[in-house]
């Protein structure tokens, strides 16, 4: 399928037209379990997403990064992994990671400002999140290239965004993929701005998916407010990859509905109407449509998913609000494997300064 | 005029863009945006695009770019957006922008200024609260700059932009907008290679910059109303050290205490600790004593208080060099 | 001409075939005198060139990076530049430079081991050459587009290998140069080899040409053996840059029929039947036959180039070991606008503990 | 048997792959070619291209496909042909390969080992001859190692694969081939974190690694010849620094000499002498003196002279540490 969409002649994939309607020859053909699990995974971050900007402006967050709009390309790429797949996240993939079975309260504990919340849980192949941009890329190269080794049959998704595509490391990230024929699935997230820098800034290719064309291996655009599309563009991706096809890169087109993090102001660089124009494109609302035609969306389902999202969330946030501070101990453990005589004493002299309730 | 550092650094560029139509401002979100702390704000639609220009994400290709811009003619005023993103420019700092002038005998330089927010202490993301400027003050060719002030910070700026040499300026984001103060409106120069005594004592020297400027302050107010009368050498241009200036204070107090932010081994300090051990020895009355953060990577807000270095810090160690 | 030959379909311009007979909608149409002069250019060259490998051997040079196949594309490139344009070359461009007017006195000055050698003369815009790879290309990305706002009119070609082309740093300068559309002219030199890493592992993109398709301009490959091919695409990439058409990629497709430095062992990674098959392609035999055809050429004409080259080359080879050592002052004085007194202090002191002949 | 430095390496890395199939070799020329410096001889016809692979020329691409790889499982040894080539591969090293364990607090290490041929002294081309160690030595969660001589090196390296933490292991190209000795046949590992004392003396320190101590000998037999007894300590883990041994040499000498071919300001030398006029200022019956290169860009070879610390200036130094 991905191979009909060619970005060269500037084709791209969309399932769901914008009534909701899927195209027959396109659709993945999921049951009616996985569509509504689809649609609740959505649901779900959009509502663990409101409430971090919530709590960010009552001072119980730091400075977030807020995923309003990415629901559709976040759910459905994570929707097309199974359990022998790793993950290399960037900074803006809470539906991901949810949908991969992370811990909210984990999360919200890291965003809190807390490292044990990028430990993650035993199982779960998530590498800790990339904040300097692109620097995963290469990594996870790596990390499908020890799968491919290993013969253990996984593949590696990472994502990106379209600022991400400028650095060096995506090149050399891409190019390591290709040279080793890695099962790599490279999502580009293009929400069309890199904080304030508009995409036509970031690179003059006319997609993102034709850089492919310099790694020898296939690219697609894909509607990125498709959950659909994303999800069958994906799932295509990694089974060639885990059949030792090589890697694919897939721009995911969308458009980022909130400011780049609680510390910017989008509107100083974006005009009211191009956000309203997209506002009416939203991902949630394009997929509920697709239900309904299908019958399986109702005001009583909505309400439900709505009621259990919101649960979800206070549920996490209590948790990770009881959460104990870190200890100097925990602050310190984890420089080496075993710590070095001038750090443990240190250590010592910093609790020593420290008032009785913080040792 | 009364103004914060940040308003004081937008005012160093405006000002520099309008003498000189060489100076040009680069980097990610400069332009309309105004840099994500607003230092350039108003300067895109006063210069236009073609002065004040946002730059793709890549930090090797924005240092890259300057140093060719450089070289062909212009006076290219670089900003990375945060000091933890400044690595991926590594090699073409060391590489080239430090060396152009060595390796050509002259022939070609790079004035290059590069802008970037530093330090911790305003619970920020993780790797936005590096201060590793220790790694930049061992780069023959490179100077590196640290304003503790708004009036500095114009002053040193100006002074950067002006010279002959590639700068890197590091700007405490904690002091972006902590404190106002009076602020010349016209140009003017704050001399590079010169540190300040900005508090005279006779007990002990803190030798400090940046951000910990007035952590050193607040101790030594503290020793003061304790008996102990501390004074400050707010370094300001760290590589090429002016090592006189704090000799010459250290050899007076005779105890010397050197205060950053950045962990302790092969920081700058050591540097500092060394030369004052090497050349005033035999003033010293007591061991030089570093505080600085602990050997760890600047941990997450939450723990921040676990690395970042207190005034009451300082006040033990300065006891500590008093009871020697 | 350019986008007659798509890298994306194999295409690869040649003017001249093996047997050098040109193709006459191909052909630059230069005068007998340019055509005679592109022929001396690369004789100069392999004869400068195989001083330098004598001298390294009888050890009065450093380590050296031979140029021997790569005059075609050195000769080529360079002879379609003008005075106002810029050249930011890498280690392995000795044609190039003597074509643009470098002293070969200060070529070998360099490579003896001396940073008098790197100062290039005033009035010449000749950067100095990178070593570490790649690590010219933003640099260049961003000459040109100073020469673009202050609308001086030239243009900035460099060159660099195919390995050059995994760096990072490629990537972010040919990135750059797409966006903002500046007046580079990007020669990717690809013998097929870095050091014993062949082509293949370098990237899996069928041609390395074809990577401009991400950067939103023209790519082209040309033979590099064919000083014609090479001389005609960089002359119109020039002429399109100058006229504000933005920049081009251009692969020259080559051979280094010498080891990577005199450090090297290229029969521990390469085939002897392969070279030999490279050495029947030569491109100063493929030339001269051109020359033959167009009556342009006698035994009398290169026994003529010959002997003046041999003047040439040995006029530079007195000249440079004839340059006195550098002082400690010249190596001490460049390091700063003006020398901070701790340094001053070093080379005072390092003097002092000099024998008294070097200080 | 006798064997070079460059043997010592090829057989500890051959004897690490035979012991553990995780552990694979990457970098530019390190297969059929064997390295530059042969260091990798024979190792791709032994284990095959799976276990020694040549990479891309891309350096952040190499160190981080280097994590990866280790995140899943492999124990790669990455090789960077020359340290003036790592500069591309800062970030990666800073931000991610030092920091893993700590960001995940333990579920994710990055047990890598980069070696790289490190130093000057050989004539090599321009940046050829970097050695930058100081730059991290002030990283958190780095390791970082430099051999001596043919047996520690094996020994070390061995160490270093084996062990769970990153290391940066800097090979000293003037070593490679320049002296031989006995290396056991059998694998052994020679501990991380412990300096050695090479050389044992009375009357003053010398404290030096890598190339620098065949320098330190050289000087210290001079300085025997004119009555002044000499020890050397070889520091081989520079970070994290064994401080200990340093301190119990200098308690003893009460003269200390810091050693290094990097230049001064900034570099580890800075926070040995500081260490050492912290917890040792009481035994010191002179300053702590720095022989090191000056602060200036590694000249090319024909200058190499007026960069390298020679024998001669070590022994000026100790004659002055004597007299004071
Ligand atoms: C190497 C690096 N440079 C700069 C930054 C600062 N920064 C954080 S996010 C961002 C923009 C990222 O844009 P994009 O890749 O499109 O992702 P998006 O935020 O749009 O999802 C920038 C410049 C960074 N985190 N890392
Ligand atoms: C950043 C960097 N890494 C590694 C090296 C070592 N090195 C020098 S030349 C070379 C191969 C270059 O190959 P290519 O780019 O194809 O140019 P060629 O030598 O074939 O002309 C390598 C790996 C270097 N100089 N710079
Ligand atoms: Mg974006
Ligand atoms: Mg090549």
């Amino acid at each position: 399928m991905i191979e009909r969409f060619d970005p060269l002649k500037g084709e791209r994939l969309h399932v769901l037209d914008e009534g909701g309607r899927s195209a027959p020859d396109l659709d993945p053909g999921l049951d009616d379990a996985s569509l509504r699990a689809l649609y609740e995974r959505m649901v779900r971050t959009r509502a663990a997403d409101a409430k971090a900007l919530k709590l960010q402006r009552q001072g119980r967050f730091g400075t977030y990064a807020p995923s309003l709009g990415h629901e559709a390309a976040q759910v459905g790429l994570a929707s097309a992994m199974t359990k022998d797949d790793w993950f290399f996240p960037y900074f803006r993939d809470l539906g991901a990671y949810l949908t991969l079975g992370y811990p909210l309260a984990d999360y919200y504990h890291f965003w809190m400002g807390n490292e044990a919340g990028l430990r993650t849980p035993d199982g779960l192949n998530i590498f800790p999140v990339a904040i300097p941009v692109a620097s995963q890329i290469p990594q996870a190269a790596g990390a499908a290239l020890a799968l491919k080794l290993r013969k253990l049959g996984g593949a590696v998704v990472v994502t990106f965004g379209d600022g991400g595509t400028s650095e060096g490391d995506f090149h050399e990230g891409l190019n390591f993929a290709g040279v080793f024929r890695t099962p790599n699935v490279f999502v580009c997230v293009n929400n069309q701005f890199a904080i304030s820098v508009p995409r036509s800034r970031q690179s003059a290719s006319a997609t993102l998916a034709q850089k492919a064309v310099a790694y020898g291996f296939p690219g697609v655009q894909v509607d990125g407010n498709d959950v659909l599309a994303v999800f069958a563009a994906v799932r295509e991706a990694l089974a060639t990859a885990r059949s030792g096809g090589g890697p694919t890169l897939i721009e995911a087109f969308t458009y980022r509905l909130g400011d780049h993090t609680t510390a910017d102001d989008a509107s100083r660089y974006r005009a009211k109407e191009e956000v309203q124009e997209w506002e009416r494109r939203d991902p949630l609302l394009r997929f509920r449509l697709h239900l309904e035609h299908k019958g399986l969306w109702s005001e009583a389902f909505e309400k439900e998913l709505q009621a259990a999202a919101a649960a979800f969330v206070d549920q996490a946030v209590a948790e990770a609000e009881a959460r104990p501070a870190a200890t100097p101990e925990d602050v310190f453990a984890s420089t080496y494997a075993t710590m070095p005589p001038d750090l443990a004493a240190q250590l010592a002299a910093l609790k020593e300064s420290l008032p009785e309730g913080r040792r | 005029m009364i103004m914060t550092m940040v308003q004081a650094i937008n005012q160093a560029l405006a000002g520099e863009m309008t003498r000189d139509d060489r100076v040009l401002i680069l980097g990610e979100d400069v332009g309309r945006d105004g840099g994500v702390f607003r230092v350039t704000d108003g300067l895109f639609d006063k210069f236009g695009p073609d002065r004040v220009m946002d730059t793709p994400l890549a930090e090797s290709g924005i240092v890259g770019a300057s140093i060719g811009l450089a070289v062909a003619g212009l006076r290219p005023v670089a900003e990375i957006q945060f000091m933890g993103f400044i690595y991926p420019a590594f090699n073409q700092i060391v590489s080239h922008l430090a060396r152009l002038r060595n390796r050509t005998r002259g022939r070609f330089t790079a004035p290059v200024v590069i802008r970037t927010p530093y330090g911790a202490g305003v619970k920020a993301l993780e790797h936005h609260s590096e201060s590793t400027e220790g790694l930049f003050c061992q780069i023959p060719g490179l100077t590196v700059v640290v304003p503790s002030n708004p009036h500095d910070a114009k002053g040193l700026l100006i002074a950067a932009i002006r010279g002959q040499d590639p700068v890197l300026f590091l700007e405490p984001t904690k002091l972006y907008r902590s404190d106002k103060m009076e602020v010349p409106e016209e140009p003017y120069e704050v001399p590079l290679r010169q540190a300040a005594v900005v508090r005279e004592g006779r007990d002990a020297t803190i030798v400090a910059w940046g951000a910990m400027i007035p952590v050193a302050r607040e101790a030594a107010a503290a020793a003061e109303s304790q008996g102990t009368s501390v004074e400050i050498v707010d370094l300001r241009t760290l590589s090429p050290m002016d090592r006189e200036t704090v000799l010459l204070s250290v050899r007076k107090t005779g105890r010397a205490l050197v205060l950053h932010e950045a962990p302790k081994t092969g920081g700058l300090g050591a540097e500092i600790a060394a030369t004052i051990a090497e050349s005033a020895l035999l003033s010293l009355s007591a061991p030089v004593i570093r505080v600085t953060a602990p050997d760890i990577t600047v941990p997450l807000p939450k723990s921040e208080d676990l690395y970042y270095p207190s005034a009451d810090r300082v006040l033990r160690a300065v006891r500590k060099l008093m009871e020697y």
